[in-house]
């Protein structure tokens, strides 16, 4: 059931890219597009299929491979992964259908979106380290030929150099820390569900866990790791950017949860205070470089690596509440990512600049772009956590799981909420308020179709502010499963003793419980 | 010496002007002893003016009354009393400039035949119909 | 062209900014550059322009003389059979001065729009809920900016009439008729006068408007006639015929009369000898083209930041200043009009929209700068007009003639010297 | 029959919100054909729907203990987000005094905005404000209070920003938007802070909790200090009530619902959270100085404004800011009567300056005058809604001060003194603005008057109406006291203060005795006045100065510290003659160490609290 999520995008970029006749370029997009919705479809099954009360794997599938290695072709699907793999499904399909339909060299284009997704999905799915890794590395390629052929200015082969190297020193540096798991826990294979790291010493998994979150730190990114975000960003081209930001970065923070604190939920606690306020300092950062930014994807680019600073302190608390919200973060970050690149590819196609200085007035109803101006200031207010919208019930869970941990961290991410809505207000000003300059608003139109991906995602946005319980009952059994998976690993007769399950605020002392063991 | 309608009527070359002047009813007051200044213009004057105006204004009498009142000025000003003044208010109400530094001009229009006098009045025949504003 | 060497030779060239337009002018030409374009613009949105002031004209009268002081006027924008019969009196057979060869009724496009809307045949009240009918609020805004410089302006005789007090006496009179049977509107009166004698001023201003549109609309239908029949060569010749039209029904009388269970007062009678020109047309162009009041959408009212000039001589926020691109949004009240005129443009016109910008899309800012245009055409009649009025002709071999008609269009001209007039747009084609 | 409605009271809310999507086709790029006044229609339509379903439901809820109906929203992990719904006399009456306003102010609004196209827009964010204040109202809640308030935040961004092409619009609206949104960060963080300890976010819970919670002192000062900051935002205290004056660039039906019903959001919220803001006493003290400083500070500064509708803005921080007195002083019923009484007085006063503006262009105080004759309906309803608002018998506000000023009299007589100052000098503000728009003589703007029409008209009259009226209403909700037991000393002294206030302003304005326009002495002390004791410049020079100049330089830092060095070295390898490509296998490295570096950083950050770990059990 599941591999046929990674290889119908992998056999369609094949049929694309290698099909012998020559294709016409809507022929291309329209194939692709048709995988694309042929993925939605199954992950719809998948989503009715699923057990939400069922924390472990499901749909699991399992086929040696490499005995030798470890390597076992091992896929399932849990809470955690079904919400990411849901989003991906979508935003590829939203980066497919937002391309422009003349772009060039059409076939190589559409099969590496497809490569993408089949290396994304493959990473959320895998179930063997080793594997994840492969999947993990495979769509840095694609990625790269993305930026480099199809990016903006001149700076794009910089920018997907320098992306490439910073991900694939990620991949090195996860490599080994799973090498030196697997090899270390005295494990046979590489598989997720053998590897157990009760017995190691706490040094040695302290250094295993630093080693996999300087991997994934790079690959969220976490300041100051980021380096390479704000150029990728900007210098992909919007539906590139959707599936990196959207999509990719996804990767990193599922790999802290899943690998992270999944693998290593006794050393999680020492880490947890470092990494909340990395959290809070990357959502600080990410906000008050985004206010400064004149470039408005530069801006929403920034704004990114501020809202992965609340998934991390989700994740960092690590209570029942603040995991839920982390999870739900993602795919609101996810799909707001993806509004906001879209929408500002449209603006910058149609008006010929992203500059704040220039823009003006494009909410003017007749001359201006006002649906798109709409959507704007949707996609913006989503982005602050207006309540209504996805990003507010994901942010609101990861504060309130996470106040009661780390209370001052979370304190400076309710400022960063409202530092965020500075620069979405600065932004909305200047572009969509504001009067047409008469010389130059002689726009052209933007058509329905090129308005289709942006309602797509605004309407999924409003139906999961207003019904989030669909964007939070996936993941709630698994993740209440790692919760106390992290405490009952601690010390199980204390979890027994303090866990009640009733109240967030009243979350076990973890820390204190750790610093007694130490 | 004839009032001031009878020196119009009998010149010839007022034709338009005495029409209008009856038709606007306005024959008994010109024949009244005043005195008035009359800026009479020539028929050529309102010929000069755009085709329909006349006709409208003689289908409304009240407005007519009111262009042609104000071509009267009450009292007899000669064109030395003219020469010392920049305007003068006309009956209508509205002031009309007068410039006499190079000719004789009322308004845009330049008299042609000063200072005709009548019983009571005097008459400047202009070669141009004077508007107010 | 002869004409502008003969000028050219005897002044010097003008310095004015805006040398090129004084330059047009005094060749007889207008503020609108003459080409084939523009006058297929200008007549076409004449038209389109003529069909709904067909009915404005007829709805103000129609409150003016009937509606009067009813303090819940619900169906005053619902014009009754007489009304729409109504003979216009420079259209149709039995016209005063015959200036369109149409019929004198209200027009058959504005008839059918009437009863059918841009959607279905239906009631009349559903048509009004809908939405889908003659934005008669935008006559009405004219009527009030006409209202509230009227005093200022100086211009004719109607203003000061109005406090006049053989006006309050006539006023008196309708008001006590109209409103006989209803002492509490009586008591009412007893014991504020001023509030129904002000509102009776406002009726006399719709009655002014009314009487002023209705001649324009028959000139625009005329002109749009004479267009169709390849009538006009240029730019000049649209011009031409306007100004002859002034001059001819500059005599108009302009009167407010009410009739009260079918009895006849005369608040303004027309034995006053108010004139179209003086006390309608002049005092419309300037309260309306160059005055009215700044949009909300655009200025901001605060008093503390004086973005409303401190004197009612100062505002330039009329359709000759105003920014046409925000129209269609909130606070740009010229949106209702462009709306009106939409319904009825000729389809050369509609064709030519469709060839530019974003076709039928933007056409709603099309139409209104093309409406730009022509008003800086009309405006170009009625400073042309008040040349010949009030100077001299064009070919006057006085020097000094001529220098003072310079001095007037200059003097003219230099109302466009604000940053916001547009007159530099439409010097070129690129502004649509 | 009543039960029907009370059951069905979650509808309330619902109705505006139909009205709003139903609006949404007229929006302008999608019905282009006809105008868009039919999305006005419908929405007041629903508002009327709405109102009537609360005056039905109101007699099933009389003298009847309130009832809770639970809606399930969310229920994730342990935190259980249904929404509870209070419904009693007060809370169904709130909802019909808020559908009740939001009628005529969309009756005023057909009126107002007959010459504007953004009906569609504007009716909508009409109808989102009057679905959430029916929520808030309804809901019983402090979380999904707070999840109101902040959409209501975002509404006031797109109301105040309705003519946005207008740029005092555009920044009216973004600083609306920022102040309210730095109240709802506190009250935020204030939510957050108070579930752990109280475990629930129930306001009859809470309140319950309050009365036995033993908590740090310190706490409970800290987060009722931040539960305090949401309703100064909202109701425009000192020192966030600058944006109450920005969103004057609105349009006047807005203003309407702004200055009576959505600053009393925050109000509404305050009177519920009493309670807890009580723990501790440090709180309520605050809450008492905020109030002081505004109501007094409000007051001063709405006499020294030329603005017609600012003068007004004012007047309404001043009152909510007595309401702040009344919280802070426990007395909650005082203060959602004055609430009451303000809202319906502010909304007739703000039509009537709104019926002036509308035809006379200008808002310019001194550039109105003389229209009392031609302009009684104004005029009157001006005189009524001043009456209305000050302690003037038998109107509403009289009652209202009465109550907090007498429960105050034995105790607390300065505040006593500052309500009575209050009232002073916000008489002598109101005579001003009446003496100086329909007393004197007509100038040049107000020359030509009539009175508007009756879409404005109407709904000013039956206001006015309503107004006079509400003696009779308080009386049958046994609301009013008894004669007998009023401290007549009290009542005096409130409405000498009125007559003082409104006989000295006429005096100056209309008298003949002081020069026009009236100036103070110092120059300086009159702009200190007029430019709202420069508060805009204040932010300005602090708040603002310092956000952009710390993003500028994290910025700077990020582009030059932590992604220059990475160009830092590519130059370096310029000058080592290496050429310029980004793939050269040298530059790779320098990639690499880069990535080291900022790998090094990362995990020292991460590894802290071990590596400390370390060296103390080293050391030991």
């Amino acid at each position: 059931m599941l591999s046929a999520l990674i290889w119908i995008p992998i056999l369609g970029a094949a049929l694309i890219g290698l099909w012998p006749a020559a294709i016409p370029a809507s022929r291309a997009r329209l194939a692709a597009l048709v995988i694309a919705s042929s993925l939605i479809v199954w992950t719809i099954v998948l989503l009715s299929q699923f057990d939400i009360s069922n924390a472990g794997m499901q749909f699991s599938e399992l086929v040696p491979w490499i005995d030798t290695l470890g390597l076992n072709y091992s896929l399932g699907v849990d809470g955690l992964s079904l919400p990411l793999m849901a989003l991906t499904a979508l935003l590829t399909w939203i980066a497919i259908y937002s391309t422009n339909e003349s772009v060039e060299r059409p076939r190589l284009y559409y099969s590496l979106i497809l490569l993408v997704n089949a290396g994304v999905i493959g990473g959320f799915l895998a179930q063997n380290l080793l594997l994840f890794v492969l999947f993990y590395e495979v769509e840095l390629i694609p990625f790269y030929l993305l930026i480099a052929i199809w990016g903006g200015t001149t700076r794009r082969g910089y920018a997907a150099m320098k992306f490439l190297i910073y991900t694939a020193v990620s991949g090195i540096l996860i490599l080994a820390a799973f090498l030196g798991l697997t090899w270390l826990s005295g494990s046979s294979t590489f598989d997720y569900e053998a590897i157990i790291t009760a017995g190691l010493p706490l040094t040695t998994q302290l250094i295993l866990l630093t080693l996999l979150l300087l991997g994934f730190g790079i690959k969220i990114p976490l300041v100051p790791l980021h380096t390479w975000l704000p150029d990728a960003y900007v210098e992909a081209s919007p539906p590139v950017a959707i599936l990196l930001g959207g999509v990719m970065a996804k990767l990193g923070t599922y790999g802290l949860v899943r690998f992270g604190l999944g693998l290593f939920p006794e050393t999680w606690a020492l880490v947890a205070p470092g990494l909340a306020i990395l959290g809070a300092v990357s959502a600080v950062y990410g906000a008050l470089t985004a206010i400064a930014q004149k470039d408005i994807k530069r801006m929403v680019a920034y704004s990114s690596i501020g809202h992965m600073g609340y998934v991390l302190l989700g994740a960092a608390a690590a209570t029942q509440l603040s995991l839920v919200g982390a999870v739900a973060q993602m795919v609101a970050h996810g799909l707001i990512l993806a509004i906001l690149f879209h929408l500002v590819g449209v603006i910058e196609t149609k008006v010929g600049t992203r500059e704040l200085d220039i823009l003006n007035g494009l909410m003017s109803p007749v001359r201006g772009l006002p649906l798109t101006s709409a959507l704007l200031v949707l996609g913006g207010m989503a982005s602050a956590g207006i309540p209504g919208m996805a990003g507010f019930i994901a942010e609101i869970l990861v504060l309130q799981g996470s106040y009661a941990i780390f209370p001052i961290p979370t304190l400076i991410c309710v400022v960063c909420t409202g530092l965020t809505a500075v620069y979405f207000v600065i932004l909305l000003n200047r572009t969509c308020f504001g009067k047409l300059d008469n010389d130059t608003a002689y726009y052209p139109q933007v058509k329905f179709s090129e308005q289709v991906p942006a309602l797509v995602l605004a309407a999924t946005i409003f139906f999961l502010g207003i019904q989030p319980t669909w964007l939070v009952r996936w993941s709630e059994t698994t993740t209440n499963a790692m919760v106390a998976a992290v405490q009952i690993n601690v010390d199980r007769q204390l979890a027994n003793e303090i866990f009640d399950g009733n109240q967030a605020g009243k979350s076990p002392p973890v820390f204190a419980a750790v610093k007694q063991k130490l | 010496m004839a009032d001031i309608v009878d020196i119009a009527v009998s010149a010839g070359s007022f034709q338009t002007l005495v029409t209008a002047v009856k038709a606007a009813g306005l024959v008994d007051t010109l024949k009244s002893p005043g005195p008035f200044t009359v800026f009479a213009p020539t028929d050529d004057a309102f010929a000069k003016l755009p085709p329909g105006t006349i006709q409208t204004l003689v289908q409304n009498i009240p407005q007519l009354a009111r262009i042609l009142t104000f071509h009267v000025v009450s009292g007899k000003l000669m064109k030395a009393d003219l020469a010392k003044l920049s305007s003068v208010i006309s009956v209508e109400g509205s002031p009309i400039k007068i410039d006499c530094s190079d000719g004789f001009e009322v308004k845009n229009a330049t008299v042609v035949a000063p200072d005709i006098e009548a019983d009571n009045g005097v008459i400047h025949v202009i070669d141009t119909v004077i508007l107010m504003g | 062209m002869t004409i502008a060497t003969e000028t050219k030779a005897k002044l010097p060239p003008s310095k004015h900014e805006f040398a090129d337009v004084i330059h047009r002018l005094e060749a007889g030409g207008a503020m609108l550059p003459d080409t084939p374009e523009n006058l297929m613009q200008i007549i076409g949105i004449y038209k389109a322009y003529a069909v709904p002031m067909d009915f404005y004209w007829r709805d103000l009268l129609y409150i003016a003389e009937r509606v009067f002081l009813d303090p819940f006027p619900f169906f005053k924008y619902f014009i009754p059979k007489e009304y729409l019969e109504l003979h216009n009196h420079y259209a149709g057979d039995d016209a005063d001065l015959r200036i369109w060869r149409g019929e004198a009724t209200a027009h058959p496009e504005l008839l059918e729009f009437m009863e059918k809307g841009e959607t279905l045949k239906m009631p009349k009240l559903l048509h009004h809920w809908l939405h889908d009918r003659v934005n008669m609020e935008f006559a009405e805004e004219c009527m009030r900016a006409m209202l509230w410089h009227g005093k200022d302006m100086g211009w004719g005789q109607f203003d000061p009439y109005l406090d006049s007090e053989e006006y309050i006496a006539n006023a008196d009179k309708a008001i006590k008729a109209y409103f006989k049977y209803n002492p509490v509107m009586m008591a009412l009166y007893k014991a504020f006068p001023d509030l129904f004698l002000e509102q009776c001023r406002q009726m006399s201003y719709y009655s002014n408007l009314g009487l002023f549109w209705e001649i324009m609309a028959p000139v625009f239908f005329e002109m749009s006639d004479i267009y169709d029949e390849g009538g006009f060569k240029g730019v000049p010749d649209a011009m031409n015929f306007l100004v002859n039209g002034i001059f001819a029904i500059a005599g108009r009388p302009i009167y407010h009369h009410v009739y009260i269970r079918g009895e006849c007062y005369e608040i303004i009678p027309k034995s006053k000898g108010f004139m179209w020109l003086y006390e309608a047309a002049l005092p419309y162009v300037e309260a309306v083209f160059y005055r009215t009041s700044p949009f909300r959408g655009t200025k901001s009212y605060n008093a503390q930041a004086k973005q409303v000039p401190d004197h009612q001589k100062d505002f330039h926020y009329g359709i000759l200043y105003a920014d046409v691109f925000p129209v269609g949004t909130a606070g740009i009240p010229p949106t209702l009009l462009m709306q009106d005129m939409l319904h009825f443009l000729p389809p050369y016109l509609v064709d030519y929209y469709h060839q530019h910008c974003r076709g039928e899309d933007d056409m709603l800012i099309q139409l209104g700068i093309t409406f730009q245009r022509s008003m800086y055409c009309v405006t170009s009649a009625v400073i042309q007009a008040l040349r010949t009025a009030l100077l001299y002709p064009l070919d006057d071999p006085n020097p000094k003639h001529l220098q003072a008609n310079r001095a007037f269009f200059e003097a003219q001209i230099d109302r466009f010297k604000r940053p916001e007039a547009r007159l530099r747009n439409i010097q070129s084609h690129n502004y649509r | 029959m009543a039960g029907f409605f009370i059951q069905s009271i979650w509808l309330i809310p619902c109705y505006a919100l139909i009205g709003a999507l139903l609006a949404l086709p007229w929006s302008p790029a999608v019905i282009r054909k006809t105008g868009p006044r039919p999305s006005g229609y419908v929405n007041l339509l629903m508002t009327f729907l709405a109102f009537l379903h609360g005056v039905f439901a109101l007699p099933g809820t009389w003298n009847q203990p309130a009832q809770e109906v639970i809606i399930p929203w969310l229920q994730v992990a342990n935190l259980d987000l249904s929404i509870p719904l209070q419904i009693s006399s007060v809370t169904v009456g709130a909802t019909i005094l808020v559908t009740g306003l939001n009628l005529l102010a969309q009756i005023y609004a057909v009126g107002y905005l007959e010459m504007d196209w953004g009906w569609a827009r504007f009716y909508s964010l009409l109808a989102l404000f009057e679905a959430g204040m029916c929520a808030l109202v309804l809901c019983n809640s402090l979380f999904f209070s707070y999840m109101i308030l902040e959409v209501l935040t975002l509404g006031t961004y797109l109301l105040v920003g309705l003519w946005f092409s207008q740029p005092l619009v555009v920044t009216g609206a973004r600083d609306a938007f920022l102040t309210k949104r730095v109240g709802d960060l506190f009250l935020l963080m204030g939510v957050l802070a108070l579930y752990p300890i109280a475990g629930t976010w129930n306001f009859t819970e809470l309140a319950q909790w309050a009365t036995t919670a033993n908590i740090d002192p310190k706490v409970a000062a800290l987060v009722g200090l931040a539960l305090l900051a949401g309703p100064m935002g909202k109701c425009a205290q000192f020192p966030l009530h600058l944006w109450l004056d920005e969103a004057m660039e609105g349009p006047v039906p807005s203003t309407i619902l702004r200055n009576s019903v959505v600053v009393a959001t925050g109000a509404w919220v305050l009177v519920k959270l009493e309670p807890v803001l009580a723990l501790s006493p440090l709180v309520m003290s605050a809450t008492v100085y905020i109030g002081a400083v505004t109501a007094v500070g409000g007051s001063l500064i709405a006499i020294a404004q030329i603005d017609a509708k600012r003068a007004l803005s004012y007047s309404v921080s001043a009152y909510m800011g007595l309401v702040f007195i009344a919280v802070g002083t426990h007395q909650t019923d005082a203060a959602l009567l004055l609430v009451l009484t303000h809202a319906l007085a502010m909304a007739l006063l703000v039509m009537s300056s709104g019926a002036v503006i509308w035809n006379n262009i200008t808002q310019d105080l001194t550039q109105l005058g003389g229209l009392w004759s031609r302009r009684p309906v104004s005029g009157l309803a001006f005189v009524v809604g001043a009456a209305g608002l000050l302690a003037f018998p038998p109107l509403g506000s009289f009652w209202a001060l009465l109550k907090l000023a007498d429960a105050l009299w034995a105790t607390q007589p300065v505040i006593v003194g500052i309500v009575v100052v209050v009232n002073a000098l916000t008489a002598f503000s109101l005579t001003r603005e009446f003496s100086l728009i329909f007393g004197g003589k007509p100038k040049q703007m107000s020359v030509r008057s009539p009175e508007v029409h009756w879409p404005m008209a109407l709904p000013m009259m039956i206001l006015m109406g309503f107004n006079l009226h509400v003696p009779l209403v308080l009386q049958s909700l046994s609301l009013l006291p008894d004669w007998a037991d009023v401290n007549k000393n009290v009542a005096s002294l409130l409405i000498l203060s009125s007559v003082f206030g409104c006989s000295l302003a006429g005096v100056i304005y209309l008298g003949g005795i002081v020069s026009k326009p009236v100036r103070l002495p110092s120059k300086a002390l009159q702009d200190f006045f007029a430019y709202d004791f420069y508060t805009a410049k204040l932010y300005r020079l602090t708040v603002v100065f310092s956000v952009g100049l710390v993003s500028r330089l994290i910025s700077l830092i990020d582009r030059y510290l932590v992604d220059g060095l990475v160009n830092l070295v590519g130059l370096a390898s310029i000058f080592g003659g290496e050429s310029l490509k980004y793939s050269t296998s040298g530059q790779m490295q320098f990639y690499a160490f880069t990535i080291l570096l900022g790998v090094g950083v990362l995990g020292m950050m991460v590894g802290w609290p071990f590596l400390s770990h370390l060296a103390l059990n080293i050391s030991l």
